[in-house]
């Protein structure tokens, strides 16, 4: 037996009240989304106050489905309707939905195609991926997006009628059917979080940067930077040459920019003590760089006349050709301190144990994580990832790096704390089962 | 000079025998020892186990001759598998130097399990741009690709039916040897295409893909020549990655001494020192 | 002219970076229509990169023939190998098989490239174990932990080193699950917000390094 | 068994004889591993050079403006002509243009699939009930450690993630309490480091016995057993080179 819908009437005033909705939409997200937790809280209570208990599975007769909505899917690229209804007492694995789709004039919804069919325990707003504030309706709400298929094809702009019925058996009931038209929006508000995080990180690296220019910013004490010292005055008391490394890259990367900044530190120092400088090259620019870096410490430290064009020099580009030929610098000069800082590969560990044999102090500065290990076992100090910029913007002074060295600790404070507090509200939400936990979790939430 | 130091100092072409000798006879000799299967490879396996018949699987093989030993059979387990399970394989390389090697691999495998080249399988080979190509995959396959490999319009390949972007893939592995690899693929496809991806990699790059594991960004890992090991066990057709893992058992365990004298000698010379 | 030379390309990269930005964000199709074109023209010019990142060694190369510096023979073979493989590409069209038989081309990348580039890493196996024999050295309290955790790693990712201590297999797992995976996660973290920093500095012109230093 | 064919015996002695003249840097950097390598990169180019020109002129590019008459192909194509514009000194400023876009692209599409990807995903899985209600026993708190997703194990990850995040902050003094954190940080580093140390070793290792399994498959009769006799020529090859090289003063540098 199927029951015919009812009036065409008030179909037409609930996909108008739709539309209104719609068009608020973007004031009220943004109003929802900074008013945030008290006016949720409010919703909760209401929401939760019309909560059917789910485990009541009764076997009494079927209804239609009630509070249907038709809506377009919002925060997407078109082609999608949204429908959703309020879950019944007798949502079960016995019972199914269908949901239904057609032409908008069509109103006999017996007439419309079969979209979807599943149990009546399935398919509800929980299992998409959504947050509070985009969110209509509580998570226990059924949904389903009409979408183009085989068979059936939803355009933008034009109008549909929907309709979504019960099953059991061979009893059919229908909901009242309603009209829609799908259309593409311009913002994704799931995505909202994310935007939010980028923009707010990125103006915090500015404002840190700008703070930098005008403050004095204390950076902390790097225990290799210190290593340094220590290493050349090693190799003044030997009389034997220091060895320095700007790495594998070219000077677009900012691990050979700071191994060019360090180099001038090292510099610095080895012509204070008059000790030999020997830094050879794989890349001519990066070469030429540091040659200037080098004479300019020279000149600082009050020793032009020691400088030697030739301490910078350039080898081959070649892998493994340059690695060889560092090899026998060391094997034959046997510098008493070795530095390898900047980008490496494979050649780390052939340079680092050459170096370890000939009994020198190594200190290595790196990024490429995937080097590390070699460098931790064979150096005497490593500066490790981050570590290697750090010592860079301490050295250099620039209130660029070390603005955006502040900015990046700033936002480890609050990814820290995020973890912080989303763990203990997730303990509890878990503990209690309460929903409000997911208001704070949801802002650290990937949603699309 | 103490003894230490005098073993401590020792020609390293004698280690270098060492090595080589330690690889070469299990791979004259081997044994077979039973590899234990982790639960990082069986989820790739698991979900290619649990698609249907036709469905679309992406490999992109991402790496070059230098990683051949390790990734090479992975991928060779990997087709063998798909191709057994009747998926629509759909191959293609984000690495230049690596297209002649995945076309032959493909081939190779295709011809085995009897598969026919357009409707079975195909080969887009390979674009430039890394991350442009993920982005404009999703986008648009045919974008993208406008040819495959031989040069067929990708557009009449019937393999490709019902797909138009990376949206319609059901199963998407990369192997990757590095940049763009692994990561990339999650990046600037699955982030927003939202297709299930599975990941396979070298030695050296599979600690730093465990927190995208653990986040269920991939949903499985190959790490190393031992993931294919393991792959190749679970399909229950043994491969080179098997045969390696004597060789593979007998050099950990010689590096794994070496490290111990070493430090036996370093300590016993700083004893001496006081 | 410094417009030209200077503000312009970086008014080009706030715009693009706005631009692709915000992209992500909007769902629309003209926008998706705009990814499509913009990341097929970034695959294009990808293309050209790739070339010019390799011909920097021709000149390289070039002159040390001209000049028959030290070792200029061997820029000679460098620059014989590469004609060669050129021209018996363009000869084959580029492939490497056809209708599943190898090309002339094939064979260049099949018996040379493959052997040539897989054995350049392999020779690192030998030493790696000569520095684990001479300088793994558990110098300090880290070191030591670091080296021990590698000798489980490497017991435990073996058939034989399973056999010999069955639960080594499991301790391997557990570091790479759990502790590593905190470690790797924390770092990536750290890189990423350092990334994003970095694509926000560049977007707004505060870093313009990859503009190349080059003659104003 | 049928012979093989003549191109892969030759193959076959080729890639055997290269392989052996890479292995031979293991004696020593001499000149017959600086012929491989120069080689190698001479082949490697030339490789890519047909390759790009193949698929972007060929497929990406006049194909589709030819048969589709894609005009709009050709604003990469200028873009890329831009780029190449490096080589010619005064007009090099040009290529600035091209890397602006490049660059500006890949920073605008960075942030915010970094942001979804790498820092939104991985708090989110950070952030982990470490407690929850089973049924009738109530709070429950698992603590098998080979569960990665155990109680335990949540608790161990929170520990590792926050004490490196705190090692490398740099606007902080590592003092009192923050000194014992930093130190975890390390603890934790090094645990993580010794893991790819062992991995890296493993990938090494393979490596080798992939290219050792090539040479035992050349050793065999059907390809006139190169491994066997190159070996001995590059043996002989060093050898005399390093007879030679003795009779020479060693050179400088």
């Amino acid at each position: 037996m199927e029951r015919k819908p009812s009036s065409r009437g008030r179909t037409l005033r609930s996909s108008k009240g739709h539309e209104r909705r719609e068009g608020e939409g973007v004031r009220s997200r943004l109003r929802r989304f900074s008013i945030g937790f008290g006016w949720f809280f409010l919703q909760l209570i209401v929401c939760a106050s019309n909560l059917v208990p789910l485990d009541t599975l009764a076997q009494t007769s079927i209804s239609a489905p009630h509070d249907v909505r038709v809506f377009d899917t919002p925060s997407d690229g078109g082609g999608s309707l949204t429908v959703q209804w309020a879950p019944s007492s007798w949502d079960g694995p016995d019972a199914r939905y269908q949901v239904l789709a057609g032409d908008a004039a069509v109103t006999d919804p017996a007439a419309l195609t079969i979209i979807a069919e599943f149990p009546a325990n399935s398919k509800y707003v929980k299992d998409a991926k959504t947050a509070w504030w985009t969110r209509n309706v509580d998570k226990t709400w059924h949904q389903v997006l009409v979408r183009s298929a085989k068979g059936f094809e939803v355009k933008d702009g034009t109008s549909y009628a929907v309709a979504v019925a019960t099953v059991q058996g061979d009893q059919r009931v229908f909901s009242p059917v309603l009209v829609a038209s799908p259309s593409p929006d311009w913002f994704n508000w799931n995505q909202l979080n994310n935007l939010i995080i980028a923009l707010s990180f990125g103006g915090l690296v500015f404002y840190s940067i700008s703070y930098a220019k005008r403050h004095e910013i204390f950076l902390r004490r790097i225990p290799g930077l210190d290593a340094v010292d220590e290493a050349i005055g090693r190799a003044t008391e030997l009389g034997k040459p220091i060895l320095y490394l700007t790495g594998a890259h070219d000077l677009h990367d900012p691990s050979t920019i700071a191994a060019a900044v360090i180099l001038g530190k090292v510099a610095k120092r080895a012509a204070l003590y008059e000790t030999e400088l020997l830094v050879p090259h794989r890349e001519p620019i990066t070469m030429a760089v540091c040659q200037e870096i080098t004479k300019q410490a020279y000149l600082e430290a009050g020793k032009p006349d020691l400088f030697k064009e030739d301490a910078n020099f350039f080898i081959t580009a070649d892998q493994f050709s340059y690695t060889a030929a560092v090899d026998g610098i060391m094997l034959r000069k046997k510098p008493a301190a070795n530095f390898f800082m900047g980008a490496y590969f494979a050649e780390s560990l052939l340079l680092t144990e050459t170096g370890a044999s000939t009994g020198a102090i190594q200190i290595a500065g790196t990024d490429s994580d995937h080097q590390l290990p070699f460098f931790v076992t064979t150096c005497d100090y490593t500066l490790i990832g981050e570590e290697l910029y750090a010592a860079s913007a301490y050295l250099s002074k620039e209130p660029v790096q070390i603005g955006t060295l502040l900015g990046q600790d700033i936002g480890k404070v609050v990814v820290l704390s995020a973890i912080g507090i989303g763990i203990v509200l997730a303990t509890v939400g878990a503990v209690t089962g309460e929903q409000w936990p997911q208001l704070f979790l949801d802002l650290f939430r990937d949603l699309k | 000079m103490s003894f230490s130091e005098r073993m401590l100092k020792i020609d390293r072409r004698i280690i270098f025998l060492m090595i080589g000798l330690c690889t070469l006879l299990p791979l004259l000799y081997p044994v077979g020892l039973p590899i234990k299967i982790s639960s990082e490879v069986r989820g790739v396996y698991d979900h290619i186990e649990s698609l249907p018949e036709r469905s679309v699987f992406l490999l992109s093989i991402d790496f070059d001759p230098a990683s051949k030993p390790e990734l090479y059979p992975q991928a060779i387990a990997l087709l063998r598998h798909a191709f057994r399970k009747h998926l629509r394989v759909v191959t293609m390389t984000l690495w230049v130097s690596g297209t002649g090697m995945a076309d032959q691999l493909v081939t190779q495998v295709a011809k085995e399990m009897g598969k026919e080249y357009g409707t079975d399988y195909a080969f887009l080979g390979w674009s430039p741009g890394g991350q442009a190509v993920i982005i404009n995959m999703g986008q648009d396959l045919y974008s993208a690709f406008p040819s495959d490999y031989s040069g067929k319009s990708t557009k009449d390949l019937p393999v490709l039916d019902g797909v138009r972007s990376l949206k319609d893939v059901g199963y998407m592995v990369s192997l990757g040897a590095g940049r763009p690899g692994v990561e990339e693929w999650y990046v600037f496809g699955k982030d927003k295409y939202k297709f299930e991806l599975g990941g396979g990699c070298t030695g050296v790059m599979a600690p730093g893909l465990y927190p995208l594991l653990r986040s269920g960004q991939i949903n499985g890992l190959i790490g190393g020549l031992r993931g294919a090991a393991e792959y190749e066990n679970l399909i229950g057709q043994k491969g080179k990655a098997v045969a390696g893992m004597d060789a593979q058992s007998a050099t950990h365990l010689a590096i794994i001494a070496l490290v111990i004298m070493c430090n036996l000698f370093y300590f016993s010379l700083r004893q001496q020192r006081g | 002219m410094i417009f030209l030379r200077r503000q312009l390309p970086l008014l080009i990269t706030l715009v693009t970076g706005l631009l692709f930005a915000a992209q992500y964000y909007v769902p629309h199709p003209a926008s998706e229509q705009m990814l499509t074109s913009a990341t097929k023209w970034l695959q294009i010019v990808g293309g050209f990169a790739l070339i010019l990142g390799v011909t920097s060694l021709f000149h390289q190369h070039a002159v040390k023939i001209r000049r028959q510096e030290a070792g200029w023979g061997y820029s000679l073979v460098l620059y014989v190998g590469m004609l060669g493989t050129i021209a018996v590409g363009l000869w084959t069209n580029g492939k490497e098989s056809v209708e599943g038989t190898m090309t002339a081309f094939g064979w260049v990348y099949n018996y040379m490239m493959v052997p040539l580039q897989g054995t350049m890493f392999a020779i690192l196996a030998f030493f790696i174990a000569s520095a684990a024999y001479r300088s793994f050295r558990a110098k300090s309290r880290e070191a030591a932990v670091l080296l021990v955790a590698a000798v489980i790693v490497m017991m435990g990712r073996v058939p034989l080193g399973e056999y010999l201590i069955p639960l080594s297999g499991d301790v391997s797992s557990w570091i790479l699950n759990v502790l590593n995976s905190s470690v790797r996660r924390a770092i990536l973290i750290g890189v990423s917000l350092g990334a994003v920093a970095l694509s926000f500095k560049i977007i707004f012109g505060v870093e313009r390094s990859y503009l190349g230093g080059g003659k104003e | 068994m049928t012979a093989l064919p003549f191109e892969s015996i030759i193959g076959a002695w080729v890639a055997t004889g290269l392989t052996l003249l890479i292995f031979s840097f293991l004696y020593k950097d001499n000149p017959l591993f600086k012929l491989a390598e120069h080689l190698y990169v001479g082949v490697s180019v030339g490789y890519v050079i047909v390759k790009t020109y193949d698929t972007v002129i060929i497929h990406l590019v006049v194909k589709p403006i030819v048969e589709n008459g894609e005009i709009a192909l050709l604003i990469p194509v200028a873009i890329g002509m831009l780029m190449l514009t490096r080589y010619v000194p005064k007009a090099a400023w040009m290529s600035r243009y091209a890397f602006a876009f490049i660059v500006g692209m890949g920073a605008g599409l960075a942030i915010p699939r970094t942001v979804s990807s790498f820092i939104l995903k991985q708090v989110e899985d950070t952030i982990r009930p470490l407690l929850s209600m089973a049924g009738s026993d109530g709070v429950t708190f698992s603590m098998n450690l080979l569960n990665p997703a155990s109680h335990l194990n949540a608790i161990i990850i929170l520990l590792g993630v926050s004490s490196v995040l705190f090692y490398f902050f740099f606007s902080i003094e590592h003092s009192g309490v923050g000194k014992a954190v930093a130190r975890t940080g390390i603890l934790f580093l090094m645990i993580s480091f010794g893991a790819g140390f062992g991995y890296t070793v493993m990938a090494r290792m393979s490596l080798l016995i992939g290219r050792l399994t090539d040479l035992i498959e050349f050793s065999d009769a059907s390809y006139g057993r190169p491994t066997v006799w190159l070996s001995l020529l590059t043996v002989g090859a060093l050898f005399l080179l390093a007879r030679r090289g003795r009779e020479q003063p060693p050179d400088i540098h």
